[in-house]
């Protein structure tokens, strides 16, 4: 019912249609005996003559053995397809992405440096493995047109693979409960055509698109990774700190040393946010971008949250 | 009236067993505990074979304290079952945890999470170890930068400042992905190149 | 000496509060769980609208997502712990195992209300979690506990834990009086052949409940150690690994699943003779199936962890095994459709919903394939097929089997006949319902709509719709059902001792029982399914 | 509410009992599958043990070296005495022999306490070198076990009591009386001694070589 956009996924398809068809056989094989069994043997009076039948060993034993046989079948054949969806070609290249999972965002690191958040841009018709951790809780990254899954987990790397045949976007869901917006921590896979690729692997950009301003760059981002779950921008009290004429505020920390919010503090805050906790916000909610957001892209969101001014 | 059981009677209540063989089954015992502090000492190869000599002996301990002393030799076949029934759920779930554990690191590609990422409170004995002598290629895991540790807060910043510098260039050819190979000294495995650690300077890769 | 024929006087005669707290009758013990449980049904059943309320249109509409993750939460958990756990084994099990094996009670009464007060006291300290405010107290981790975010929620995670562990002990304590019992006090002549297969699937529940609830006991008990000392088991920052809590997690979680559905199983093998007038088509086959799915149970839980990082061999051996589950489920629906075979049946309330758990569970059973199956279960994992899949296991097979039970021996247990008519609109309804509930979920799952999700994108909007229409029209089945029964209580017209004609050991006795159910014990000469035989005689 | 003088039929204090020599069977199963409950108990510890050794053989060895054989040592000999003089008070209770089994009791109750006070000075050691449970993955397992293990030891120590008092009233000596309690309590007992058995070389003797 939904398309299927690598060929794995077709094979797997097939198991799956394989299997319900064996599905429907008996699910209706069985009902329509009881039924016919309890129309035809309905109760006429109540000294119906009714036969002593206590069972019947040769009936018995064909109604293990093929169900034994059936299963095994089943079995066989899903693992034989299983193997492909699981362990990436061997002699094939492959091209790997880190990518890791956070409470309610992902975010992408590419062989060349890049990193994009909640958005996997992967070149189309080759082999493609993520490298997977998460920085907190279990997540799990799950594509439904390629029929991949896989948790996501801070105590070590998981992998999947996949190999999208064209160009397309396709969802990304997190289907490992994770939280309070386990529901919003979607993303898209844009899978790009050849050139398409190269330029976007060149310039960061998509043909025809140039490039954001710093300020519209920092705003996209301050949505696409999640701080606007946490901070809000019309000063009503989240999770964080809101961010309505934050630049230059001065307050408390929690260990009550006073500070006025300046460009390093923001920084140095969203790289390690646990060093500075502000007075009365919870600790460890905030997730560490170190690594995940590049210097420019901070200064972007930066010059963003200094544009953030109820005049 | 006590209605008559249909299994046979229990003729009075227990087996009698004789003095000695109390005796001398805890004597047995005493011996198998020296003799467990004993095999310790000594190296049978590798940690594996260590354990498993140590619970052969603790296992015939175990059934000594259970055949004479709780007197598992009389009891019944029912009561046996409830005794084989939780040895072998325990062995199957160390088994089926073993098989999961042990198969993950030569399963191409997955392995543990450096020391690094983890991100939390250390225990000192990891980042003891870590800082102090990080020896050898065991693992890889030991000869990671520690991560934040939990005495300072602040040496944070500046410490993965250095690990970001030396990232670039001196990123060997390490292949996380089996896991074996990692060059253990210095900044082998930093904290944010969870991704690209495995084929950062390897040419073929990708057709782009 | 003889007993002197005692003049017969009901278990539920003597009145008054000191009867009913002090009691070791296994009946009324059996009564009080059965009070008990269908409370936290109703509150589980009431948390379950509100999911499937919220669901109606994408988007926030009643609850806000932390409101959905509880709610979800506390249905899962109350049903599963306070509910389905104690389910058929506590009420009919208690109520009928002395009477089916003609004992006058349990082996250790004392040990048997102890059970019930240990139940009742972890049922406080589950509810206990409401207390704080529901922001940041009601539990919204999942009923599955994962770490680590069962270890930095600030959610309420103690105390349900805490109740789910001293729950654990109620448990035990009921599994290990039933085996002792079945083992011990079967009357004279009832050799293990001749038991009901309501006390053979008691039998295997029992032995799943007293080997499976230790590792959850201990689980759990690393969990709240893991918040109150910090120690680093679970939690990856300390160099523990989640992945251990799932493994020890699910190695109590799914041989649970069969405590809640083999007394199921057992409950419609009773009943199906009984109206069919026929015996059992293929006792010995039932009875070692239930014996073997008992034993099989312990060594598939890996199927839970299919796409959790667990290595590539453990994941294929878990599939095979899994298969191995399928072949005794099979065997007995074979066996209970063998059943009516040339038989005379007649389609009382019990009946509909023996046939009804027969219907539901074949498509229960049979989704569980795609499941068990590697290729299919890595998209399959964790979305709506899932959830549909186990509420047709959990909903359409347990409780339409603990339904059908409760109808079957109401007239034993209350001396009081239920009205036969609003019976059958009952479970029409239920059926009506729960299908239109849980048929668009299978549909939304394999297209990929994840579960535990408080907002859904647009494509899943009219399934979701479906579902929840579906669900309100189940949720009015149980009121119509449960009304039914309660009426009956109290204004239901006197039963006789025997209404469905039924050979076994348990309606042989004058409804409602005395106390100490037989004056003395029968001997038993022939097995309690001779319906054939009857007609010769 | 609490007069449990003309309590009822059917209650708490006044109910139908099976005569001791059948109720003898029912005890010593119902134990047995009690004790098969604290195997499975334990091997839940024992499980994440293994696992956090495999996944950090160093810590492993480096907090097992900090543990005192010797202390450990004798506390195993000590556990296995008390087991000892425990099934000796069993086998007096099957003779009726209503004085040695009272000693017998009390020496077992000895045993129990020799065995707190060992397990007291390896604890305050270790706390007061400020090794916690949650400071090491190594300790995390040891103090779950040893503790765990520990409140069994208490859970014995209290029922070994109550079998001392009453077997000093001669409950289970008297005539016609049974002796199933003294039995139950040897079959508890010698598990928290099993436990104890495989705790021993699992977590002191891990970093000898």
């Amino acid at each position: 019912m939904i398309s299927d956009a690598t060929e794995v996924a077709a094979r797997v398809d097939m198991v799956q249609i394989f299997i319900f068809g064996m599905m429907a056989f008996w699910f209706i094989a069985c009902n329509a005996v009881l039924v016919y069994f309890m129309l035809r043997y309905r109760r006429k009076g109540p000294d119906d003559k009714v036969a002593n039948i206590k069972g019947n060993h040769t009936l018995e034993i064909v109604w293990t053995v093929i169900p034994c046989i059936l299963v095994l079948i089943i079995f066989y054949y899903g693992v034989v397809v299983w193997k492909d969806l699981r362990v990436p070609p061997k002699d094939e290249p492959v091209y790997e992405i880190g990518v890791t999972g956070q409470k309610w965002s992902w975010s992408f690191k590419y062989p060349n440096g890049a990193t994009t958040g909640n958005e996997l841009i992967v070149p189309q018709g080759t082999n493609i493995k993520l490298n997977m951790i998460s920085s907190d809780v279990i997540h799990s990254f799950f594509i439904p047109e390629f029929r991949v899954k896989e948790d996501v987990i801070p105590s070590m790397y998981t992998y999947l693979w996949f190999n999208a045949k064209h160009a397309g976007e396709y969802n990304i869901f997190c289907t490992e409960y994770c939280g309070k917006d386990h529901s919003h921590m979607l993303g898209k896979v844009r899978v790009l055509d050849a050139d398409n690729w190269e330029n976007w692997e060149k310039t960061g950009l998509m043909l025809g698109e140039e490039r954001l301003t710093p300020l519209e760059n920092g705003e996209k981002l301050f949505a696409d990774r999640g701080c606007k779950g946490c901070h809000s921008v019309d000063g009503a009290k989240l999770v964080g700190p809101t961010m309505l004429d934050a630049f230059g505020r001065s307050a408390t920390f929690a260990s009550g040393e006073a500070y006025t919010v300046d460009d390093n503090y923001i920084a140095n805050s969203i790289k390690y946010p646990n060093n500075q906790i502000v007075a009365g916000y919870p600790a460890n909610q905030m997730p560490s971008f170190d690594g995940q957001l590049s210097d420019s892209e901070i200064s972007d969101i930066i010059t963003y949250i200094k544009t953030i001014k109820s005049e | 009236m006590a209605h008559d059981h249909h299994d046979d009677h229990a003729g009075e209540m227990g087996h009698i067993q004789p003095f000695k063989v109390y005796l001398g089954t805890f004597l047995a015992l005493v011996v198998l505990t020296v003799v467990t502090v004993a095999a310790s000492r000594i190296n049978w190869g590798n940690a594996f074979l260590n354990d498993v000599v140590a619970m052969v002996i603790a296992t015939i301990k175990a059934t000594l304290v259970i055949t004479l002393f709780m007197h598992g030799k009389h009891e019944k076949l029912e009561t046996w079952g409830f005794i084989w029934a939780p040895i072998i759920l325990l062995a199957t779930l160390l088994a089926a945890l073993f098989v999961d554990y042990a198969g993950r690191q030569n399963d191409l590609y997955i392995e543990p999470a450096p020391i690094s990422k983890l991100y939390v409170h250390q225990p000192e004995s990891i980042t003891k170890k870590a800082h102090g002598e990080g020896h050898g290629d065991d693992h890889g895991k030991s000869g990671d930068t520690h991560a934040p540790a939990t005495d300072g807060h602040g040496a944070e910043g500046d410490d993965h400042g250095a690990t970001d510098a030396g990232h670039g260039d001196s990123h060997g050819e390490t292949d996380a992905g089996h896991g074996d190979s990692h060059d253990a000294e210095g900044d082998a495995k930093a904290t944010d190149d969870q991704g690209d650690a495995a084929k950062k300077d390897d040419g073929d890769h990708g057709d782009h | 000496m003889a007993h002197e024929k005692t003049e017969y006087r009901p278990y539920l005669e003597p009145k008054g509060l000191y009867n009913w707290f002090w009691t070791v009758d296994h009946k009324r013990i059996g009564l009080m769980y059965l009070y008990s449980i269908l409370i936290f049904f109703l509150l589980a059943g009431l948390c379950a609208l509100g999911v499937r309320a919220e669901l109606f249109y994408p988007g926030e509409q009643i609850v806000d997502h932390h409101g959905y993750n509880v709610l979800f939460t506390l249905h899962g958990a109350m049903m599963v712990f306070l509910f389905i756990v104690p389910g058929i084994p506590a009420t009919l099990g208690n109520f009928l195992l002395p009477l089916m094996i003609g004992a006058k009670d349990v082996a250790f009464p004392r040990l048997n209300i102890l059970s019930f007060w240990v139940y009742l006291l972890g049922a406080i300290v589950v509810l206990g979690s409401l207390v704080g405010p529901p922001g940041s107290s009601w539990l919204d981790t999942g009923w599955t506990f994962y770490t680590p975010y069962s270890i930095d929620s600030s959610t309420g995670v103690i105390p349900v834990t805490l109740g789910a562990f001293i729950l654990g002990f109620a448990s035990i304590l009921t599994g290990m009086n039933f085996i002792v019992t079945i083992h011990r006090m079967r009357a004279p002549g009832m050799t293990w052949h001749r038991m009901p297969l309501f006390v053979w699937s008691l039998y295997s529940a029992s032995l799943i409940q007293v080997l499976a609830t230790p590792v959850i006991a201990i689980t759990l008990l690393l969990l709240i150690m893991e918040r109150v000392l910090g120690i680093g088991i679970f939690d990856a920052g300390m160099g523990g690994d989640p992945v251990l809590f799932e493994n020890m997690f699910w190695f109590y979680s799914h041989p649970v699943v069969y405590i809640m559905i083999l007394p199921a199983m057992g409950v419609v093998a009773e009943i199906l003779p009984v109206f069919a007038r026929k015996p059992i088509f293929g006792y010995r086959a039932i009875a070692y199936s239930s014996l073997a799915i008992a034993l099989v149970s312990f060594f598939v839980w890996g199927h839970h962890l299919f796409v959790s990082g667990m290595s590539n061999w453990s994941r294929w051996i878990f599939s095979l095994l899994t298969f191995a589950v399928a072949i005794p489920t099979a065997i007995k629906v074979f066996n209970w459709i063998g059943t009516l075979y040339k038989g005379s049946v007649s389609f009382e309330s019990p009946m509909l919903y023996a046939c009804g758990f027969i219907f539901l569970f074949t498509i229960a059973g049979l989704t569980g394939l795609p499941l068990a199956t590697l290729a299919t279960d890595v998209h399959l994992h964790d979305t709506y097929f899932v959830v549909a899949h186990f509420h047709y296991t959990m909903q359409g097979g347990t409780v339409v089997a603990l339904v059908g039970g409760l109808h079957f021996w109401w007239p034993k247990m209350y001396g009081r006949m239920f009205n036969e008519k609003m019976a059958q609109v009952g479970f029409w309804t239920l059926f009506i319902g729960f299908n239109a509930t849980f048929i668009p979920q299978f549909i939304m799952g394999y297209q990929g709509m994840p579960r535990r999700y408080a907002d859904y994108l647009g494509e899943f909007h009219d399934m979701h719709f479906l579902s929840s229409v579906g669900a309100m029209v189940n949720g009015l089945a149980y009121f119509i059902i449960f009304g039914n029964l309660i009426w009956a209580v109290f204004k239901g017209k006197r039963a006789a001792a025997n209404p469905y004609g039924s050979l076994s050991l348990e309606w042989q006795t004058p409804s409602p029982p005395p106390l100490t159910n037989f004056d003395e014990i029968p001997t038993v000469t022939d097995w309690t399914y001779g319906y054939g035989d009857q007609q010769k005689a | 509410m609490f007069n449990h003088k003309d309590a009822p039929d059917g209650t708490f204090f006044n109910f139908h009992k099976e005569p001791p020599l059948v109720a003898y069977e029912f005890f010593k199963l119902g134990m047995w599958i009690f004790l098969a409950t604290e195997v499975l108990f334990f091997g839940g510890l024992f499980a994440a043990y293994f696992i956090m050794k495999f996944k950090w053989p160093e810590i492993f060895s480096l907090g097992s070296a900090q543990l005192s054989i010797p202390l450990g040592a004798t506390n195993t000999v000590i556990l296995l005495a008390s087991s000892f003089t425990m099934a000796l008070g069993v086998d007096a209770a099957q003779r009726k022999d209503k004085g040695r089994l009272v000693t017998m009791l009390a020496l077992t109750f000895l045993g129990a306490c020799g065995f707190l006070v060992i397990k007291y000075i390896e604890w305050s050691g270790k706390i007061s070198h400020g090794i916690l449970p949650g400071s090491d993955v190594f300790f995390s397992v040891y103090y779950m076990t040893t503790g765990l293990h520990l409140i069994h030891v208490l859970i014995g120590m209290y029922y070994i009591g109550l079998m001392f008092f009453r077997a000093l009233q001669g409950r289970y000596t008297d005539e016609g009386s049974s002796h199933a309690g003294v039995e139950v309590g040897g079959l508890y007992w010698h598990l928290v001694d099993i436990i104890w058995i495989f705790l021993f070389p699992l977590l002191y003797l891990l970093g000898a070589h």
